[in-house]
């Protein structure tokens, strides 16, 4: 009797899920991602652990956040789509639950301080707010040329008492932001946990930041089943790192729903990519034909990286879940069909999961199918980059 | 025994501390010269730098370093190939990220390497446990892998590191990335705790800046390694005799 | 036996809160206005409106909203806060409740297109999100100064598929925004209803706001009941028209509880105004010694207002509640101070309410008293002009 | 009945078709000569606005004039001194917006009026529901309380309004606040749902910009009010014989 494989539980003792993941880091390093994978075992099966991490998400976080019937849009695209609402969360997306759960460990591990890599500054904001909150100290890694791109999140960082870095290396962007703050870990161990944005990084983290994420698709998967929607027929999210993907596809992962990763087509990792090492993890990697790892590009700061969490390569690699990509345009267009029809501006991120309903709906998607979209987060932090561009052609 | 083990060993047991300049591969069009140039100087054995994009164990110089040679169009085959063109009178060991040797592949990169006459190899991001394939690979060659502890690192890893690493064993002196810090910091403890479980040869290196912290440094260890601060005189213009130049001081303090 | 009044119930039939509200408006609305009346009155007694009102603001509102313990905050200024989450509802304050309200109520009439006034343009971007949702036509008037002001609101309010016409007479602001979208009411009232921003206006206005917005207080009883606190000790939350209060007043206005609502200094109607009449109703109101309505002045736009709405005028009149009023300085130290302490950045509007906890803690709020703050929205909205005016000083 | 009341009676038994043009108190130093230069033009009564700064019920012209009379000092007190300091041939309606009285004081601005000989005030934002106690008031005095009926209007509220209002109803043409449509609109039945239910005399204003329209107005009414367009070419500048002459084509138009 052949036995179904069963998706997204624990990695490998060594990290692996399947040929991806593993442990790549400094040396100097290693004794803290073994002291964080021991923390994070021992409080991830710590009832009071769990429970103070649900209810600080509850009070503060504002979970669970609802399931939107996105009426109009289904009704003129001829599929069912419910969408889940992380751009209600506090801080406007989903990047919340992950620094939630991470700040309590770092208190848990005795740790004063964390830092964290941003790009657009949304894990940015999530790291200082939840810092903020339990008074630890915080400095965030930022490219320089995210910086000016985008002050407002500099200054909100600031607001919420973190102190932001400028990484003036490499591309100046959000990789070159995670080699800095790798950087700053190893000279700062003892009392700094690294609070990673994404299921990304050395094992644990991949695993963690799922684990921390996928009270997403826990919640979706009940609040479809009371509602009598059951199980979709697809789950539908965008990938950068991957986390809010990996999030929801938790809920779904041993259920008969298709999972679809939407890429950025200019960091499409999994599309145009190549199995490499980055950041501590072994992953898809869009890299050229020598190894060096190339710069993404998208319209959307929070995609615009060259790889993909590990877990996804998996996913990938084992027909799990499906990763498709997405390109500039056609996310602008949904971000204001979205806005028009259902009253809701998603962020860049979320309207590429967005655009690909609507391309494919009645095509890859059957007609009245049930699709679950994960709304990472809200449009807020791009509308003056929106403006911008679409005042530019007129 | 790998031959670098053979011959570094044999430097220490004649009584000389080893001094590892670092250079960046094909960071000036003479690089190689400055190669040649730091062996005449005094130097021991030569890590290659192999410029990658994403450096995460290096600090600003070596990065910088990294990106004018990748602009130039540096790849791990321009490199051996300008390697194997000729002797540069010393044991060469390439440090670079574990990336570029996956993506060539681990075979066809060690044999390139090996062609280039690379005798060992650093690679930061490559922990104990993710090694196996590398090291067995290495094992169809001449090639010695190279170690790292840190201040960081626990008992039962130093022993583990110890007894895996070939060549020597690398010491790093500090809690921080190549370039960050400057001197000996916790180099004396790291290196007692390598010597409490194996007698591999054991050099400092990560904030050795001058001649006078590489001196102190050899005087608790069996060897020292100079990176940051040759490659930034390098950035700035120094040519193949000012790099001898600067390892000829840092030969003569050390020996004094 | 003396009776004790009882507080926020229904108005009059003239719609009077003692002396205050009523209906002064055109005879060309008064039709209007008496088929709004009816109207509200209907659907707010069939359990079906109710029903959906209630089910959309879950789904899409984001509500509840959670209550949470400011735990750093009250130990450094030694009293017990509790702030409602209005800033995790969605479109990121409380005007979400209203508009849903009244869009269904619009929808309920047989009206296709609705209006709305907007000073900072909160109001209008959450008139414009209830709008879009529902397919109804949007027209949004707005001081021209606040579009300049607020190009961004201007832009998501088109986003969202609304027209926003830019208010060029009077001050150019807020109040002329009202007066706008009341003469343009006199030209449409056949088939759109103006949605009114806060409980201000004739008759029904006021009360239907308050009803529609009172789902805030009637939450936060139920939350700060079932987690032990019980009844607080005083309700604090800022007034700019008096709808975020009004919501959060109305459950516990029969309570123990203090209610106090917070002015901007600059537009004090309690502290510095008279009775008068204005938009539709009468109550307090600056207003120059020969009558003339005066400009308010608040580094918040969404208290930038020069009345208050009538019930608040008669609550301050009975005695029920106190208005108090706070300056631009301490409002931008109660953001500062809200943000580090807690990783929440409030409003500017609802800062004003921090500030008055901040100074009067251990005088006018005795020392271990429980406070129920209302914190109506989100600083989001803010941090480019807290910004300027920070960065401006250095 | 107010007096207001019986003069306009007998201006219509005399088969005169009335003529009201409004003017906005302290719009320009010689504002009361525009108003007496409109009485000799023809005019049978007059509208005096008094500026308020949050004129509901008014477009974007009178709005202009009331900013400018404002930003000039008028208040009550100014325009009633003005007026009571000469006699101005017609008899004046005041029209403003109810906070003035209010904040005066019902009986201290009635008094105000009635001293500067005003017998009739329109407040628009007045409902027949919230003016029990300004009539009372103004019932103390000559002072009529005119109401308007628009289109909108309901049957019954037809019925109430027409009793209610002293001197004569004004019917809105449009549903449109001042200076905003032109044309006579719904005046028609507007008119005829007032005569249905009572003989006050009923004027048609809101959108009267022509002589033309004024005169096909007053084929199924009692009078026009002329606004905007009158205040319009005050704010531009012109002189009282202008405004003499403005009077003087309505008049001749409505009378041909
Ligand atoms: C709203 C939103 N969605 C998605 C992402 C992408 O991250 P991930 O793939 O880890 O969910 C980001 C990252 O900043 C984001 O802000
Ligand atoms: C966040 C917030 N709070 C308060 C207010 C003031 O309105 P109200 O007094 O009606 O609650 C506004 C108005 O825009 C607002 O945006």
């Amino acid at each position: 009797m052949s036995q179904n494989p069963v998706y997204m539980g624990a990695p490998s003792s060594t990290g692996r899920f399947g040929d991806f993941g593993g442990r790549f880091v400094p040396e100097a390093l290693m004794p803290a991602c073994l002291e964080l994978e021991a923390a994070f075992i021992d409080a991830w099966s710590d009832p009071v652990f769990i429970d103070e991490y649900r209810s600080v998400l509850q009070e503060f976080g504002g979970r669970p956040t609802p399931v939107t019937y996105l009426g109009r849009f289904s009704k003129l695209f001829g599929v069912e789509v419910f969408a889940k609402r992380e751009d209600l969360a506090h801080t406007g997306s989903h990047k919340i639950n992950n620094v939630v759960g991470q700040t309590l460990l770092t208190r848990r591990m005795g740790k004063t301080r964390v830092i964290a890599e941003t790009g657009a500054g949304q894990h940015g904001v999530a790291t200082a707010t939840a810092a903020a909150r339990l008074g630890l100290e915080c400095t965030v890694f930022m490219g320089e040329l995210d910086t000016q791109r985008q002050v407002l999140n500099v200054f909100r960082m600031e607001l919420l008492g973190s102190k932001v870095v400028a990484v003036t290396s490499g591309s100046r962007t959000l990789k070159d932001a995670v080699n800095e703050a790798m950087r700053e870990w190893v000279s700062c161990v003892q009392d700094t946990h690294y609070c990673l944005g994404s299921v990304m990084g050395p094992h644990p983290f991949p695993w963690m930041v799922r684990e921390f994420q996928s009270i997403i698709g826990q919640e979706a998967e009940e609040q479809l089943r009371l509602r009598g929607v059951g199980v979709p027929d697809m789950v539908v999210a965008c990938v950068g790192g991957g986390s809010n993907a990996a999030g929801i596809f938790a809920g779904f992962a041993n259920s008969s729903a298709r999972l679809v990763g939407v890429e950025a087509a200019g960091g499409a990792a999994v599309t145009n990519g190549s199995p490499g090492i980055l950041h501590g993890m072994k992953s898809m990697l869009i890299q050229s034909e020598h190894g060096q790892i190339e710069e993404a590009h998208s319209i959307s700061a929070g995609l615009d990286y060259p790889g993909i969490g590990p877990e996804h390569a998996y996913l990938a690699a084992s027909g799990r879940a499906e990763y498709v990509s997405i390109g500039d345009e056609d996310v602008l267009v949904a971000l204001q069909t979205l806005s028009e029809l259902e009253g809701i501006i998603p962020a860049l991120e979320s309207a590429h999961a967005v655009a690909w309903i609507m391309q494919e709906a009645g095509l890859a998607i059957p007609r009245g199918s049930t699709v679950l979209l994960n709304l990472s987060g809200r449009g807020d932090k791009d509308v003056a980059q929106v403006r911008d561009i679409l005042r530019g052609r007129e | 025994m790998k031959s670098l083990e053979v011959t570094l060993r044999e430097l220490r047991d004649s009584g000389r501390k080893a001094l590892v300049p670092y250079f960046m591969a094909g960071v000036t069009p003479d690089w190689t010269q400055h190669v040649a140039a730091a062996v005449l100087g005094g130097a021991d054995a030569i890590e290659i730098g192999i410029p990658f994009s994403d450096p995460m164990m290096d600090g600003i110089v070596i990065q910088r370093a990294a990106e004018r040679s990748l602009e130039a169009g540096t790849t791990l085959d321009s490199i051996c190939a300008q390697l194997s063109a000729r002797d540069l009178g010393a044991p060469l060991i390439a440090m670079t990220y574990y990336n570029l040797f996956h993506h060539y592949g681990l075979r066809r990169a060690a044999g390139l390497l090996a062609q280039g006459g690379v005798v060992g190899a650093i690679v930061p991001d490559l922990t104990l446990e993710e090694s196996d394939e590398w090291r067995e690979v290495c094992d169809e060659t001449d090639i010695a892998t190279i170690f790292l502890v840190a201040p960081s690192t626990t008992e039962d890893r130093f022993a583990r590191l110890a007894q895996a690493t070939q060549g020597f064993c690398y010491a790093s002196a500090r809690m921080a990335v190549t370039g960050r810090a400057q001197g000996a910091g916790d180099a004396t403890r790291v290196v007692e705790a390598v010597r409490a479980t194996s007698d591999v040869p054991t050099y400092v290196g990560i904030g050795i800046t001058s001649p006078q912290q590489a001196r102190e440094a050899t005087e608790h260890s069996d060897g020292v390694i100079v990176g940051s601060a040759l490659v930034e005189t390098i950035l700035k213009g120094a040519s193949p005799a000012d790099t001898e130049a600067f390892i000829r001081t840092f030969r003569s303090v050390i020996d004094e």
